[in-house]
């Protein structure tokens, strides 16, 4: 196996992949919201609950390729529990990532893991498809 | 055989590498195949020696770009076996093809309560503009079921025939599984209760032989991209028959005979069809793209790819966990799969590092993928300049990707 | 001043000669410009090292053609002010533009009894589908007249708007008499009735600077073959307003986004109205022409051209028996005439002979023929790669016309 | 002049051009055909009487270049009086020359003076545009 592939197949993705995070439907959940991607057939359900500003209860499902379902994973992990400000900071941080700007906050580790696809601009919005709809959903919601 | 190591020298792009210098294995060839140089020089050459508007131009550049326009339509003419130059109407490509007859067969010939007949393995180009029309007109579409093979049922065909069946229409080719549809027997068919048959031959031409004449099809649309000729430019053929009867689609310069404020007459055909500057240097390439293929032969062209992809599907349905979608009886040079747990992306993905080019997704056949519930497949589609060391290579990647995942 | 001489260097065509070893004199720009090898290059370059279908593309060469394609959507928004790519869709040329809103906008917003307002000066691309749409629609098309000097009177303009009129549509520059319509004025006149105004850029793109923001159009439609690119691309600029209101053109791959075999979705703007593989490699040389323009200047380009048409007008003129057909106050790089005697085809062939080529007919206005009363032109058309000494040519050459018929 | 615009408008070409014969309208004809070119614009009728088979009382007017007004012409010359089939004869004939087939019968010296259109194959049409409408009528009258 090439470093290449390595790397862009991290452990951190495989790992997600295979065994993804609060992979659960939960049709009593305060907020469903569709996360699609008409150009790969990609589609997810975030399901979640808003006390006041935090995220919680934080699960997903669905269908996706390892890069969209992993991404889904980890955004579920880091942001159960944590305020909206922080989200969009995370959320911030992860598209200055992608988008090859140069990194001076913190920011989580298994995030890191996706830098490799920069170079596969076509899998980009694999990465942020779930992140990217709830931001819209946040966005609509002001 | 063919002398591959020739014709792999006509295609310039062949020798590229990815960005970890890894070299081209071009296996993309349904979604637009690669062009020889014998093409490229060939628009090159138009722009630097004749280039000049048609059909109106008295100088001498005006009639030298004419005469390379009307002899290119005389080209595809005798290339698909029409009978007459004023039956190839020169469109952007299958997509716009099959659309002027939805608009202009279709206002005239489909109405209330009528029926339309396609198959449910119809690219999106294929689907959508009569499903659009059948809508607009309150009218019905009807669809030929897929087995799990890939295959329609000839049978099917002639039970969803009915009195009010206006139109037929079915790719030649599959361009998800591979499929070669028995297009001559629905024809025939459709013929014998006076219905006119559509082909949409985007995955066929250039890559076997075509004869609209022996097949006996109504119209048939093409794309000069798929058939290693120019983008931007493609066929479709109507059977005179039908064409006389047809209104023009777009309205504008060349298409007219006589215009005053008030009203238009239209010019005789083809020309009524092809409103407005041609692609006047996309036509002239189309047919370098005619004498290339000429120049190998078709039948090898089909004997050589056929026999490649055959290995090609042999070969990747020995790999473990990995199956072949769609198990036709007649295949083209297309081979579509999928692993079990491995989303057809990440396969695209990986394979696209070691420099292998394959497509991913549901190939503008979506209705098809939910029938089979799959979201989409891997597709490996190859032309004559490609061979089995290249399936070789691919055979070894995809053991990496299974590798990788597990 | 332009520097001639390395300009025509990059158009390889000014070189030929006729059949009688006479050196081309290129004046029928205004039917179609030449090629620089800027643009003839980078259409080689994208079959030799780049080409590949766009959008849906894992591989490195999909990621690469759809990179190209989408940055020269990017170049012709802000070549043209325009706000949004999305305004910016990829069309076959001006008469496809045009028929696309026919169509489009046409299908929602006109209807019994409505009113389009054209100028009488129009080609018959923005003539016939309005024409054919008011028909269709039992809508009424109504004409401002042209002047006998070949221009619209802007108080025509107000009165001939109704509370009826639901669209104007005008071309910028007259592609037979060689006007500049104040189209500025037009807009905001019918602006200020609620009513959007399409203009027919054909003439104008590539010859001066055109700012659809500033000029504050609704629809703005040009040719990449009149603008030193390629044939067979063109493109429709649509207000973000209109566009969100408009329903898809034709129907088929890439411009979905979710399909059943009962209905589609449709994809977001502009994709919905870009159908099929469209023309990657034509929209790839359009970007090379915009650069290739942008080298040298638009301003300057539209200074030296309308010098040498004014240049041309004048000198034309004093020929004896020589009318020239159209006076505007602001001229593009276009002048028709004729000889009171001597048919325009007939001129057209003798400074065919001469190596001279410029264009005899109606120049698809035959309404606007009728009303001048005249069968048709003779029309000489430069671009910046022309100089004096052709004209001066050009002028010898209308003398011996003369003494050949005398 | 150089000697390729001296054949190519021949003196007969320009002679019949300003002096065109039998050009004269004719409202009671028997026959009134027309001969339109829609890429030029010209435009002419033929007006002519058939006594069985013979073509009488042959003129044209109208409008259009020097060569579809020339060879209008000299058709009316060379045809009034004429049986139907010898228009045919010299019909085809005159369509071999100028399709660049060689001359093997005898034809009209006039017609010669139309070679050098062979050139400019746009122009060909209105060489041959009255012709082909008397040719279109006979044909459907048959
Ligand atoms: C079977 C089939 N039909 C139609 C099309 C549409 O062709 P184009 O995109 O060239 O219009 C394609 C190409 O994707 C195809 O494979
Ligand atoms: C003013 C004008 N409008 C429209 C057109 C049509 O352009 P195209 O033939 O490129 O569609 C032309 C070109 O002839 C033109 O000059």
């Amino acid at each position: 196996m090439s470093d290449n592939l390595k790397s862009l197949y991290h452990e951190v993705i495989l790992k997600h992949n295979s065994d993804p995070q609060n992979f659960k439907k939960r049709e009593d959940a305060k907020y469903i919201i569709e996360a699609y991607n008409p150009v790969c057939g990609d589609q997810f359900k975030l399901y979640f609950d808003l006390d006041g500003n935090t995220i919680s209860n934080l699960s997903f499902h669905g269908y996706g390729c390892a890069i969209s379902k992993s991404s889904a994973s980890i955004l579920t992990t880091l942001l159960n529990g944590k305020k909206v400000e922080e989200f969009i900071n995370i959320n911030d941080l992860f598209n200055n990532v992608l988008s090859g700007k140069p990194l001076n906050d913190k920011i989580p580790e298994e995030l890191l893991a996706f830098t490799p696809v920069i170079a596969h601009p076509g899998r980009i919005k694999c990465v942020t498809l779930g992140w990217d709809s709830l931001t819209e959903f946040l966005n609509s919601e002001k | 055989m063919l002398s591959l190591t020739q014709i792999r020298e006509d295609f310039p792009i062949l020798s590229r590498t990815n960005k970890s210098g890894e070299k081209l294995v071009y296996l993309d060839n349904a979604a637009t195949t690669q062009k020889p140089n014998q093409v490229i020089d060939t628009i090159s050459n138009f722009y630097k020696n004749h280039n000049s508007n048609i059909h109106r131009g008295i100088h001498f550049l005006g009639v030298e770009a004419t005469e390379l326009y009307e002899n290119t339509r005389k080209k595809v003419r005798d290339f698909i076996g029409a009978n007459h130059t004023e039956e190839i109407i020169f469109v952007r490509g299958t997509t716009e093809g099959i659309n002027l007859v939805a608009s202009s067969f279709g206002s005239s010939s489909i109405t209330v309560g009528d029926r339309i007949l396609i198959t449910g393995m119809e690219h999106h180009s294929n689907l959508i503009p009569w499903q659009q029309l059948a809508r607009q007109k309150k009218a019905h579409l009807d669809i030929i079921s897929v087995s799990s093979n890939g295959e329609i049922n000839i049978e099917e065909v002639s039970s969803k025939i009915t009195n009010d069946t206006k139109l037929v229409a079915i790719s030649h080719i599959s361009n998800s599984l591979g499929t070669i549809n028995p297009v001559e027997e629905v024809i025939q068919i459709a013929h014998r209760r006076g219905i006119p048959v559509l082909v949409d031959g985007a995955q066929a031409v250039g890559h076997q032989p075509v004869n609209v004449n022996s097949l006996d099809c109504d119209f048939y649309a093409f794309s000069g991209h798929k058939m290693f000729g120019p983008t931007g430019i493609g066929v479709l053929y109507v059977k005179e028959e039908y064409l006389s009867q047809m209104s023009p689609y777009q309205f504008g310069g060349e298409m007219i005979r006589s215009v005053t404020y008030e009203d238009a007459s239209f010019a005789d055909l083809p020309h009524r069809f092809e409103a407005g500057t041609p692609d006047i240097a996309g036509v002239v390439g189309l047919g370098a793209a005619i004498d290339y293929l000429h120049s190998i032969g078709l039948d090898k062209i089909k004997a050589y790819t056929e026999d490649l992809s055959l290995y090609m599907a042999k070969k990747l349905s020995t790999i473990e966990d990995l199956q072949i979608i769609g198990k036709p009886q007649f295949r083209g040079s297309i081979v579509s799969f999928n692993f079990d747990q491995i989303h057809p992306h990440d396969v695209a993905t990986i394979l696209d590092e070691k420099g292998i080019a394959i497509r991913a997704g549901h190939h503008c056949t979506m209705p098809l993928m939910q029938s089979m519930n799959i979201p989409g497949t891997s597709r490996a589609s190859v032309a004559f300049y490609n061979d089995k060391n290249e399936i070789d290579i691919l055979y070894e990647a995809l053991k990496a990707v299974k590798n990788i995942f597990n």
